[in-house]
């Protein structure tokens, strides 16, 4: 069982590294779009799906990650990888600064903290000049790796797939440890989780800077991708998105973050030909979808065994001890 | 003796969850019945199903001649049949009043039904006077269990079902409960009883229904099960 | 002039918009937890339904509809979209009562897209022009001016808190609905109809909402299928501000996002006056955390 | 690995044109008017037999003037592999969109969109034929100062072109001996600028500048009426368009003073376009129509010169543009691929039309 | 030798004095349980002990270490577990992965080891699920452990919420009202449990309980509370022959 989802994993990576080779350039940036959402995801998730912490702000983190990049690539000509763990620490000091106030604010509550600071990052950015106010920055240069520039869609598709899976990883190993556990455990009871020792303020800033990181790193990755960033791509609808992406998916459920990130941007593409019936057919779809998949299309399941025993109640089954959690 | 309620070959699930098995049981107008069986046998399940918050798969359950299958949770209220759920579900965030003045939600038109009706809870319970004003989710585990019982009573049940009212309970006011239910009896209303305290629920009942894995498996009059072996063993202790 | 005052009218106006949307949010939110960001949509679907009937009765070009009819207008157009409140969520909240709290924030989304877009449909994607005009008379209070139609909305949006306040707090249809925002299952054992009585919420809000759509396009004039969207943000910044679920909160909410933001305008300029609004809120959740008006959620372990 | 637009791109019998423009969101009603010019054009040069023995077709991508979606419109654009574009309406996404045509060396000409920023980029592919920002800020700033308006209010809704407009409006002014006396921008998505016209009032300017878009300009106009704000009230050609005077009413409209390059109504010669235009679409042509329709005449012109479709002929081609004359203007180029000079008016609003007035 | 000290205790929320100058010790090793009518504020004292509650006033020690301001988690560490008297497990989660939580404070790998998967991290783990699997054997929900908590029925949650406490290895564990919803079979499990916890694990017991039958065969002391303040204090003997205690809490009839 296990063998065989290891091994369908590969195929779909070899899969998505033969893909450029197939797809026209158009699909390609779909593809590639897709991915960011990949990484976007995953971080939300961890924010979101396991500690149960909504944030309606989260391409604040997106945005800290693509200015950081693009000011110091432009503005003071770093190489695009040093940027990379300078934007990350910003942006783990972002979530903090987010978190703290919301450690004693309860779902609602934090979700508009949360969206406050998401438009007040947009707000200062639209309005500083150091981020190049509302036309942002352009002429981001391309990133190289020794003497080769990255500078053609594929380049780009292949760099976010790395990042994709590298952030489906950590995210993975994250969740199934004492620290995704302990998130978990925060999600579902905050004060059982502290009356076992779990300290909540401690791991909810971590999932919050955790989150920001992986945010940030997609953001980086779009500075360069661009080339031009501008505020408009970090509003509040950009994060609804996610969001959107994350549930839609199965809150908590690696694969199935990934499935909402890939409806999320390719539905909408697709539906093009629709005209200006696109945005309505999506809403509807939506609508639809939740009603018949309420907890998402691929939910995370707590119970891994079949339920077979459950009938037969007074069945003992100590066969397995090993479980995945 | 006239049957009032009455299950016949009745199954519940949850989900895949079978909960209750062909189940049948009745009751007699005027009866007090109490509903025995360890955990998770499907007490609260025969109640739940009764009650209209599950709906059964198969089977029949007859009310006064007409059947509840299908029937929405609020068209049974109003017929008479209410339901004390276990874990008391009181309205936390609503004053005590408030908590009562929803129970007789069905005779809301009739405000001095609901005035009497707060009265009287309170001098059943005169703690829950004292707190009239507080948020119900405020009170202590056992004053909410008053709260729960009162509320049921605010509905002017024909048929009212308690699940587990002496739970977390101190032993002065299980007595003091088991007497209410006995008095409310008295007035007319058919009781159907679930109680871990078993010792206290057949002193009180007039038959009992013992109930494993979502099955009737033993049913007699209170003073035969008392005398039981197995019951004696699971339930009431040498 | 005085602009200390002027600047407080400019605020309560703006703020009695807010309001009047984030009683509607509040009511919902109150009952079913919901965050429902298709409120906004309902603001700009009576401003459209309004905009149609308004168009109807006047004519092409034809300026006075007259009171009585501009009246019948506000009426239906608030049942209309009453209506349709209790359709949306007939359809598309029902089934998802029991879901996930999340789940049912994306199909609010997904309501809202198809709400903005069927309007674009219907209606196009440019701006309306609003068909009546509002006198410009109004009273001078030591030299700030303030409008009629102005006076009117703040009053208007007083009394509707008023009232619904007493409905939620003394009416057994108010109670039940707290109720049923703690236990839904427990509140159809007490007899009560629990989707009737989520249905009347939703219609309320609605037909709040729609209400305030119409002002809003006699008032600024122009009306266009995103409209609802910033302004049902705003509301709900102002009904978490007030403490959210609470009604008097909402009111307050709204007016003090009105008044900050006007001030803010005035103090710090237009670009930062959102700066400013967020940055009190946050701060004052830090300090209140239940917002102005929330009670602090009753916990017992 | 780059110039991945180049190549065999002119297939068949037809050669693709890309056309990047708003056909949804809030600037929907230019980017339309400017999308009817082009079919216009293109309708025209297919009729006469085409260009290179080839027909036109256009390949039209929405950017609903935002910078995300401009730039996956453009990949698209660049994957259908056009052999040039046409268009560009808001700076904001025209300036990314232009980065992504200039790494596949496709050519654009860019018929509205006019922000310094876009020239600054120095890219060799891009040709702009609008007058740009900082002529337009002069020629509002120089109308000022003849009216003997000296205090200044500059408003802005913060997008590329509206915030640049205003620098360089305040930089006019203050160079003209006059004085900024407010510099502010708004969220265009708002409705409400009651307070901010409070303040206006308060500091009693002799002229507003407002450089943002028609929307948010028509409310605002509206407002600073109601209040009785004093002066005039200037706007740039981002609102230039009828749907101001819808918006703000024409009674309030009434006076409204706007910088442009003049509508196809006001260009003598041009009035065999205006009734083409509206015998096809039933609507008079919008501010940028003309523009557009020369911008896809450029095009052509361009080929026909290169005689090939292949990139790098045809940007020289353009580059090396002689005296073209369009509807109403005649283009040439700078070394910066701009217009070398610039045909910028102040129009005026009487009786809820607009009007040439300098 | 005492191991919790309770020195003059109150909490007041608003106008309500809902615990009023209480004193009271735990012994090592004992099993000892606080009684009283329903409201007197018993669990509001285990709120305080474990620090989800801020007494108004008054100190607490967990073997000469002093409680106040500590956060619960703190608590935990120190070494004290409880219970809730309305279940707090994690609903969705599996009854393997609620033991689990208890383990947390007893471990330390954080981000590096999760993301390198170092040896000291596959090793805690390996220790986590033992632990866990052994709690849940030694409170007999094996049958149960991969359902989730909410599925389960009443008792196993019960048992269940047990194992978790045991599995942050506690020198002292709260229990409030563990008999609760169990029936006679069921409690006679319960009490055969709470006496291996102590005799097995070396661990003080202290548990709320209304069930009389169950107090009197396994509690050694017993303090009474009512209205917050102490009435009563002994050996069950003693205590429920007080007059003051039938008075206020047991009733003159025999209901057990
Ligand atoms: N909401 C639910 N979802 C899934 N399974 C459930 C649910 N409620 C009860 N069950 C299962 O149905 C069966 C019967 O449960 P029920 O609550 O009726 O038992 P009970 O006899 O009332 O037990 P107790 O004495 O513990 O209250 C049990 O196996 C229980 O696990
Ligand atoms: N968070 C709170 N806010 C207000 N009052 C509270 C709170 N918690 C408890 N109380 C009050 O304190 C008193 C004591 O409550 P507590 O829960 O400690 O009682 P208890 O002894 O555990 O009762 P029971 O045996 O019924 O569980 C009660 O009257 C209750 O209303
Ligand atoms: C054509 C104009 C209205 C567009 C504006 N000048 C811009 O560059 O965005
Ligand atoms: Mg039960
Ligand atoms: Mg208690």
């Amino acid at each position: 069982m296990k063998k065989y989802k290891k091994h369908s994993l590969l195929l779909l990576v070899i899969v998505m590294f033969i893909l450029p080779l197939l797809l026209d350039i158009y699909w390609l940036d779909v593809l590639t779009l897709v991915l960011f959402y990949v990484v976007l995801t995953q971080g939300l998730n961890i924010v979101v799906g396991y500690t149960g912490l909504l944030d309606l702000g989260y391409a604040a983190f997106f945005a800290v990650g693509a200015y950081t990049t693009a000011i110091l690539m432009t503005t003071f000509h770093w190489s695009f990888w040093l940027t990379l763990p300078v934007a990350a620490l910003f942006a783990a000091v972002a979530g903090i600064i987010v978190g703290t106030p919301t450690l004693r604010l309860r779902s609602d509550y934090l979700a508009i903290v949360t969206l406050g600071f998401g438009e007040i990052v947009r707000i200062l950015a639209i309005n500083l000049d150091i981020t190049g106010s509302s036309s942002g920055i352009y002429g981001i240069p391309r990133p190289t790796i020794g003497s080769y520039v990255l500078s053609s869609q594929q380049d780009f598709y292949y760099l976010i797939l790395i990042v994709a899976i590298i952030s489906v990883l950590v995210v993975y190993r994250l969740g199934h440890s004492r620290i995704g556990r302990a998130w978990v455990y925060i999600r579902e009871d905050e004060d059982a989780a502290e009356a076992m020792g779990i300290n909540r303020i401690r791991l909810k800033l971590l999932s919050y800077a955790t989150g920001a990181v992986i945010g940030s790193l997609a953001g980086s990755i779009f500075a360069v991708k661009m080339s031009a960033i501008a505020p408009l791509s970090f509003s509040f609808l950009q994060s609804v998105m996610i969001l959107l992406a994350v549930v839609l998916g199965g809150l908590g459920s690696i694969p199935g973050v990934v499935i909402g990130a890939a409806l999320v941007i390719v539905l909408p593409e697709v539906l093009r030909g629709a005209e200006d019936w696109r945005y309505l057919i999506f809403g509807v779809a939506l609508v639809i979808m939740m009603i018949f998949r309420p907890q998402g299309i691929l939910p995370k399941k707590y119970e891994t065994e079949d339920r077979s025993d459950l009938d037969e109640k007074e069945e003992t089954n100590d066969k397995d001890h090993s479980m995945s959690v | 003796m006239k049957s009032l309620l009455k299950l016949t070959n009745v199954n519940s699930y949850y989900g895949k969850i079978r909960a209750l098995n062909n189940l049948s049981l009745e009751i007699n107008e005027g009866e007090i019945v109490a509903l025995l069986g360890s955990n998770g046998a499907g007490k609260s399940t025969t109640l739940k199903t009764i009650s209209g918050l599950v709906k059964p798969k198969s089977g029949e359950i007859e009310w006064n001649g007409q059947s509840l299958v299908g029937v929405p949770p609020h068209k049974i209220v109003e017929s008479g049949i209410i339901h004390v759920p276990e874990g008391r579900r009181i309205f936390g965030g609503l004053t005590i009043t408030e908590n009562l003045e929803l129970g007789a939600f069905t005779f809301r038109k009739n405000k001095k039904w609901v005035r009497e009706g707060i009265e009287r809870s309170f001098d059943l319970f005169p703690r829950l006077k004292e707190r009239a004003k507080q948020p119900a989710g405020t009170l202590s585990g056992g004053e909410q269990q008053m709260l729960a019982i009162s509320r049921g009573l605010m509905g002017d049940p024909k048929l009212l079902m308690l699940d587990e009212p002496s739970m977390g309970l101190a032993p002065i006011i299980v007595q003091e409960i088991m007497r209410i239910i006995k008095e409310i009896n008295k007035q007319g209303t058919t009781i159907l009883l679930i109680e871990q305290n078993a010792k206290a629920a057949l002193r009180l009942a007039n038959r009992g229904y013992l109930i494993e894995i979502g099955n009737i498996i033993m049913h007699d009059t209170a003073d035969v099960l008392r005398m039981d072996d197995k019951i004696i063993k699971a339930y009431l202790g040498a | 002039m005085d602009v200390f005052l002027q600047i407080f009218f400019d605020g309560l106006v703006m703020g009695a918009f807010y309001s009047l949307i984030a009683l509607g949010y509040t009511m919902v939110y109150g009952i079913i937890k919901l965050l429902n960001f298709a409120h906004g949509d309902f603001y700009m679907l009576g401003a459209f339904i309004g905009y149609a009937l308004l168009s109807f009765i006047t004519g092409d070009g034809g300026l006075n509809a007259g009171l009585l009819g501009i009246g019948a207008v506000f009426i239906i157009t608030m049942i209309i979209v009453g209506l349709a409140g209790i359709g949306v969520e007939r359809i598309a909240y029902r089934p998802l009562l029991t879901a996930p709290r999340l789940s049912i924030l994306i199909t609010a989304i997904g309501v809202s897209l198809s709400l903005e877009y069927a309007s674009m449909i219907g209606w196009g994607a440019s701006y309306k022009v609003y068909p009546i005009k509002l006198s410009k008379n109004g009273l001078e209070i030591i030299g700030a001016q303030i409008s009629f139609a102005q006076i009117g909305l703040i009053v208007l949006s007083a009394l509707l808190m008023l009232g619904l306040r007493l409905f939620i707090e003394k009416t057994i249809y108010g109670k039940a609905m707290r109720a049923i925002a703690l236990d839904q299952s427990a509140c159809s054992l007490m007899g009560i109809n629990v989707y009737r009585i989520i249905s009347l919420t939703f219609f309320i809000g609605a037909f709040l909402a729609a209400g305030a759509g119409i002002m809003s396009g006699v008032y600024y004039g122009t009306i266009n299928f995103m409209m609802g969207f910033i302004i049902g943000l705003k509301a709900f910044t102002a009904a978490v501000l007030g403490g959210i679920g609470n009604i008097t909160g909402a009111m307050i909410g709204g007016l003090v996002l009105g008044l900050v933001e006007s001030y803010g305008t005035y103090y710090l300029g237009g670009s930062w006056k959102d700066v400013l609004a967020f940055g009190i809120l946050i701060l004052f959740l830090v300090f209140k955390p239940t917002g102005i008006l929330g009670a602090k959620e009753m916990e017992r372990m | 690995s780059s110039k991945t637009g180049s190549g065999d791109n002119a297939s068949g019998d037809e050669i693709l044109v890309g056309v990047l423009l708003p056909v949804t969101g809030n600037n929907a009603t230019d980017g339309k008017d400017m999308l009817n010019a082009m079919k216009m054009a293109v309708e025209k040069i297919n009729s006469d037999g085409g260009v290179l023995k080839k027909k036109i077709k256009l390949e039209v991508a929405d950017d609903g003037c935002d910078p995300q979606m401009a730039t996956t419109a453009a990949n698209k654009l660049v994957s259908k592999k056009v052999v040039a574009i046409v268009g560009g309406y808001c700076s904001g996404s025209t300036l990314p969109a232009s980065g992504v045509f200039h790494n596949a060396n496709i050519p654009m000409i860019v018929a509205a969109a006019n922000s310094s920023e876009l020239p600054k980029q120095g890219y060799d592919t891009l040709f702009l034929i609008n007058g740009l920002v900082p002529d337009q800020a002069q020629s509002g700033a120089d109308y000022f100062k003849d009216k003997g308006a000296k205090n200044i209010a500059i408003i802005h809704d913060n997008s590329a072109y509206a915030k640049d407009l205003a620098d360089f409006a305040k930089k006019s002014v203050e160079e003209n001996g006059g004085k900024t006396i407010a510099f502010e921008a708004i969220n265009p998505e708002e409705k409400d600028f009651g307070s901010l016209m409070t303040k206006l009032k308060s500091l009693k300017p002799d002229g507003t500048y407002f450089t943002g878009y028609y929307a948010a300009g028509g409310l605002m106009l509206k407002q600073f009426k109601q209040k009785g704000v004093s002066g005039s009230f200037m706007v740039g050609d981002g609102s230039y368009s009828p749907d101001i005077i819808q918006i703000a009413g024409s009674e309030a409209a009434n006076d409204l003073l706007v910088t442009a390059t003049p509508t196809a109504n006001f260009i003598p010669g041009a009035e065999e376009f205006v009734n083409n235009y509206k015998s096809k679409y039933n609507l008079s042509p919008g501010p940028f129509s003309a523009l557009s329709y020369n911008g896809m005449n450029l095009l052509v012109d361009a080929l026909k010169r290169a005689d090939s479709t292949d990139q790098d002929k045809l940007k020289k081609a353009l580059k090396e543009t002689k005296a073209f004359e369009g509807i109403g203007q005649v283009i040439e180029f700078s070394d910066k691929n701009t217009l070398n000079q610039s045909n910028f008016h102040v129009m005026k609003v009487v009786g809820g039309e607009f009007t040439l007035e300098k | 030798m005492s191991i919790l000290t309770v020195k003059n205790l109150k909490l007041q929320f608003g106008g309500l004095l809902a615990v009023n100058d209480l004193s009271f010790t735990v012994e090592k090793n004992t099993i000892s349980s606080i009684i009283g009518p329903n409201g007197a504020g018993k669990t509001s004292v285990f709120n305080m002990i474990t620090g989800f509650y801020r007494p108004t006033s008054g100190e607490i020690e967990l073997d000469g270490t002093s409680l106040i301001n500590n956060k619960p988690s703190q608590i935990t560490k120190l070494g004290m577990a409880r219970t809730f008297q309305n279940l707090r497990l994690f609903p969705n989660l599996s009854a393997l992965d609620n033991v689990k939580s208890g383990m947390h404070c007893r471990t330390k790998e954080a981000v590096w080891g999760a993301l390198f998967h170092t040896k000291s991290q596959k090793e805690e783990e390996r220790l986590i699920e033992e632990v866990a699997q052994e709690c849940i054997d030694f409170v007999g929900v094996r049958k149960y452990m991969k359902r989730s908590a909410k599925n389960l029925p009443y008792g196993a949650q019960r048992y269940l919420e047990i194992a978790r406490a045991l599995a942050t290895k506690p020198k002292i564990l709260l229990l409030d009202e563990p008999a609760a919803g169990l029936n006679f079979e069921e409690k006679q499990y319960l009490i055969q449990l709470i006496r291996r916890i102590r005799d097995e694990f070396n661990i003080t017991v202290l548990m709320i309980e209304h069930d009389m039958g169950l107090i009197k065969e396994i509690s050694e002391n017993i303090t009474v509370i009512d209205y917050g303040c102490k009435i009563a204090e002994g050996t069950p003997d003693e205590v429920l022959k007080n007059e003051k205690v039938i008075e206020a809490y047991l009733g003159k009839e025999d209901v057990i």
